[in-house]
């Protein structure tokens, strides 16, 4: 999932990155084929070039290799909300076929079956960012006909909801998950299986899907990594490990 | 703010005399520091006064929250994230919203953007905050302190929230001098938003020093004027670390994923780990603390009685967790 | 903020060609530097290019802007403070409004509270910002981007503020390194907010150096991809002052008041100091440039004819400074 | 007048201070009877301790003798409207009976006789400032019954103005001129004569004030000033001067 989300980065990015896949996606990037991408965490570390992956979004090896730090609130308005990210990697417990995300509840808000942790950045990420890609495994219980809270703002009802609401930025445009690639319908804005991995069934995805998935008019195969990508992320992910250990 | 308008300057103070002057049952509580410099050893002093009905502010509630909820020092949580970052879930935070134990918790929930904002219109002295946010979401249904207003030139919608203006906020910081002046460097979060928002400060320091300075590029001064009490309390940010002096403790972070999953096993480890410690310094999170002073206790402190609540199944583990 | 939303990377320019690429007639320009590293030498080449019909934005006018009117580059300002700091009046402004030499000024007219929520809600997206201010004042009647609503909490008035989107901002900062990141030390003023609520910007720095590093604790640092152009003029705020490289030429800001009382006494000093010095350095305030590259001043620069008005009075001094 | 101002400030004032004479009294004030006393100028620069008086307020010296040093921004939000500034300074070209000031126009705004510099800081250091000292030469094209245009508000229509609009701060408490000291009445706010400079009488007080000008009950006789305030003011203007020579 993190070689297939970092192919779809270049040096001309401007990435509001998280902690886990997103981030070893957009360091993979930064040591594979766009070594110019600028990475930012929310923790205000602008221009962060990492040698590990950090474990939170505050970790000290941020601050000591980032051109420079702002305080949160900076952050949040002068970064992101001034629109000058291009784009966002999100999480989602469930995610619904118009590419909404929900991070808060499962059940009901006042009685809740299970509390999430809720919003965090990701709200203003999925409205603010240039386009969004989210990150999920390819789970029905993930993949979802209608989330149970609304945390971040996809495509809405589908359509030209976004635009509606006065939102300039594209909104989620990429899905990876761990059986294929898919894309919001340029029309309808309803989740489409653009790329297949090597290996799955066009079954396995409609199976593991909690809508009728559709699949575009021509769908492609994911190519698989290179030697020198799983390279780079084995060297990274190794690395990180290491610094991990409680010292 | 009348209450600032004339200058205060901080009092140098034992953590235990700090929390006892300025914390006090009911009040509005802010602990900040965005994963850095987050204020541990104040909240183990927090809990150990056995503060009730506090209303709790933070962003990311992390490791202390739980444990303040876990022992029932909180009726109220405004929040924006509540997972153990890079583990996941916030197991005493998940009970007492799921089961109510040991109390049923309130929530006012936000996005990082909007506390952020509504820290800010509190220092700045507004009554509230606008942002490009919420729109579309079901956080804006949830959040009484969110309206919609418009833009009076144009008629665009923006969000309206409301300020915060905790009755008192505690932070921990690298430094202060002996006249009371604060620093903080490194990642430098909401802290200074959030202690000129508030009407009381508590800082705790690695060290008081002489002499603030050299300070590094990134780094923000607190003058003393604008905090209450500094408190010398070495460690005081672990497990979560302070930029210069140590690092975070992540395998403490992963650990504490089973001793906060089980009720028994968490109210043994804080019984363990904070109430049996003494108020004066901050390295209690993994172990006894070697330089606390046990005569510091007494006081406040009654030892042992953990909060009471029903028992309950375990809570199930989530993949809720976000980047 | 659509054109944002792509990297873009600074180019390093001659000044000539920044201002060339960079600022066009009719645009709205704000010029920042709170009394520190005021960009002179680049509001000298737009007078050598002759822009016309500008909106000038900035917090204290000061002396480059006195000579932009003066120079008939302005069509409007915005400001807050419009003196020669602890000296006086500034006589071109001041002619500019009283008798529209050389052409009428449009005014749109602030205090610094509202100029800098105005520059912050630019940078931060927003369309506009609210403070605590104007309510009771002439202020809030004689400019139409200033309106009142409504706290939609408690009802209480506050004052919201157009955001403030210029086209292009120009400042100087002490240094670029050669990917175009920008390190402003000192007062910092509010150069960050002003670049990053503009469309476009240009930087004019002391000198462009290999590594930024180290920055002292006071300083903001703009990364490449926020500024379009970066500039090498040394000497390039003076007679304003540059942190760590040159003191202010206080004696110059007084001797300003004598020349630029008189509208032929000011057009000569123009003349000579500024339309005849090349357009690639910044020491050209009080004497010839001893750096420039005459060569790169004839495609944009032609020579002398100086803007037309009609002759009025000398205008009388003022005691309305404050400090 | 610098030195009649000084007296009024203590070590526990925190001061947003302008250059020229609020500067020289601030710093009066701080080398005599006031050491704590806190120095704010609105270029950002907290804490600032000067050696020597800065002609323009963002003079290097205030940066480098400062605690620390905040963006005009945050200076304006989070310090002066925060509220956390017991003084303030203004000074004013125009003056009414009920301390509102004009730094704008003389003659109408939009056709104005002279146009003075305008606003800058003043009308929200009138508005946040626990209290107001204004400094003003005794003239009566300075004291006048209404002010053209009220660039600061000070206490209005008089009364309780100040609380109608719901400001908590007290406004104009003290003027000092060049011939005496002037309080506001406390119940109707009008400018009182509190105190006379020594050799002046209260004829050319009248004189060269706009409105017929009421005395308290107890007026005081100014003391004048000690050998020490003199000495440490002159002390502090030579070396300003010294150092506002070009280099």
């Amino acid at each position: 999932m993190m070689i297939a989300a970092a192919r779809h980065l270049s040096s001309r990015d401007v990435c509001f990155v998280g902690i886990g896949a997103p981030s070893a996606a957009c360091n993979l990037a930064r040591l594979t084929h766009a070594p110019e991408i600028t990475l930012i965490y929310e923790s205000g570390t602008l221009d962060a070039k990492p040698s590990v992956l950090p474990l939170s979004i505050g970790d000290p090896e941020l601050c000591e290799t980032a051109l420079t730090t702002v305080s949160v609130p900076e952050m949040f308005a002068y970064w992101l909300q001034g629109g000058r990210i291009t784009v966002g990697f999100l999480a989602a417990a469930q995610l619904d076929r118009y590419g909404n995300i929900n991070t808060t509840v499962i059940g009901p808000y006042a009685r809740p079956k299970v509390r999430l942790p809720g919003g965090g950045g990701a709200p203003e990420i999925a409205r603010h960012c240039g386009q969004v890609f989210i990150i999920a495994p390819h789970d029905p219980r993930v993949f979802v006909p209608r989330v149970d809270f609304i945390t971040s703002f996809g495509h809405g009802d589908g359509g030209d909801h976004r635009r509606r609401l006065g939102f300039a930025t594209a909104g989620p445009t990429l899905i990876v998950t761990d059986l294929c690639l898919m894309r919001p319908d340029p029309q309808t804005k309803e989740l489409t299986v653009a790329s297949i991995h090597p290996g799955v069934s066009r079954e396995e995805i409609a199976g593991r899907t909690g809508w009728p998935v559709r699949f575009a008019s021509e769908v492609e195969e994911t190519s698989p990594p290179t030697a020198h990508e799983l390279e780079v992320l084995r060297d990274l992910q190794a690395r990180s490990d290491a610094g991990s250990t409680p010292q | 703010m009348s209450e600032r308008s004339a200058a205060r300057r901080a009092r140098i103070l034992s953590l235990t005399d700090a929390i006892a002057d300025y914390v006090h049952d009911g009040d509005v509580v802010a602990m900040e520091g965005f994963t850095h410099l987050i204020p541990f050893a104040a909240g183990h002093e927090v809990i150990r006064q056995r503060r009730r009905g506090l209303t709790l502010v933070r962003m990311t509630p992390d490791l202390i929250y739980d444990q303040l909820i876990g022992m029932g020092c909180a009726r109220k949580l405004v929040f924006s994230w509540g997972g153990n970052p890079g583990v996941g879930s916030l197991h005493r935070f998940r009970d007492a919203v799921e089961h109510g134990w040991p109390h049923p918790l309130e929530l006012e929930e936000h996005s990082h953007a909007g506390m952020a904002a509504a820290y800010t219109a509190g220092a700045a002295g507004l009554p509230f905050a606008i942002l490009r946010g919420y729109l579309g979401t079901d956080l804006a249904h949830a959040n009484p302190n969110v309206r919609v207003i418009s833009d009076p030139f144009s008629g665009e919608q923006v969000a309206a929230i409301r300020a915060h203006q905790p009755t008192v906020t505690i932070i921990h910081a690298q430094r202060a001098d002996r006249a009371g002046n604060v620093l903080i460097e490194g990642i430098v979060g909401v802290q200074k938003e959030a202690v000129l928002a508030a009407k009381r400060s508590v800082v705790t320091v690695e060290e008081v020093v002489d002499d603030l300075r050299p300070a590094g590029p990134n780094s923000v001064v607190l003058p003393s004027w604008t905090v209450d009490a500094v408190v010398e309390a070495p460690g005081g940010a672990a497990p979560s670390y302070a930029h210069g002096y140590y690092r975070r403790d992540n395998a403490f972070y992963t650990a504490w994923d089973a001793i906060a999953r089980d009720r028994e096993t968490f109210l043994a480890w804080m019984n363990e780990h904070v109430l049996r410690q003494a108020g004066s310094t901050g390295s209690s999170s993994t172990g006894p603390s070697s330089t606390g002073s046990p005569a510091s206790t007494g006081s406040q402190t009654s030892s042992g009685s953990s909060p009471e609540g029903p028992p309950a199944p375990r809570t199930t583990p989530t993949s809720g967790r976000r980047g």
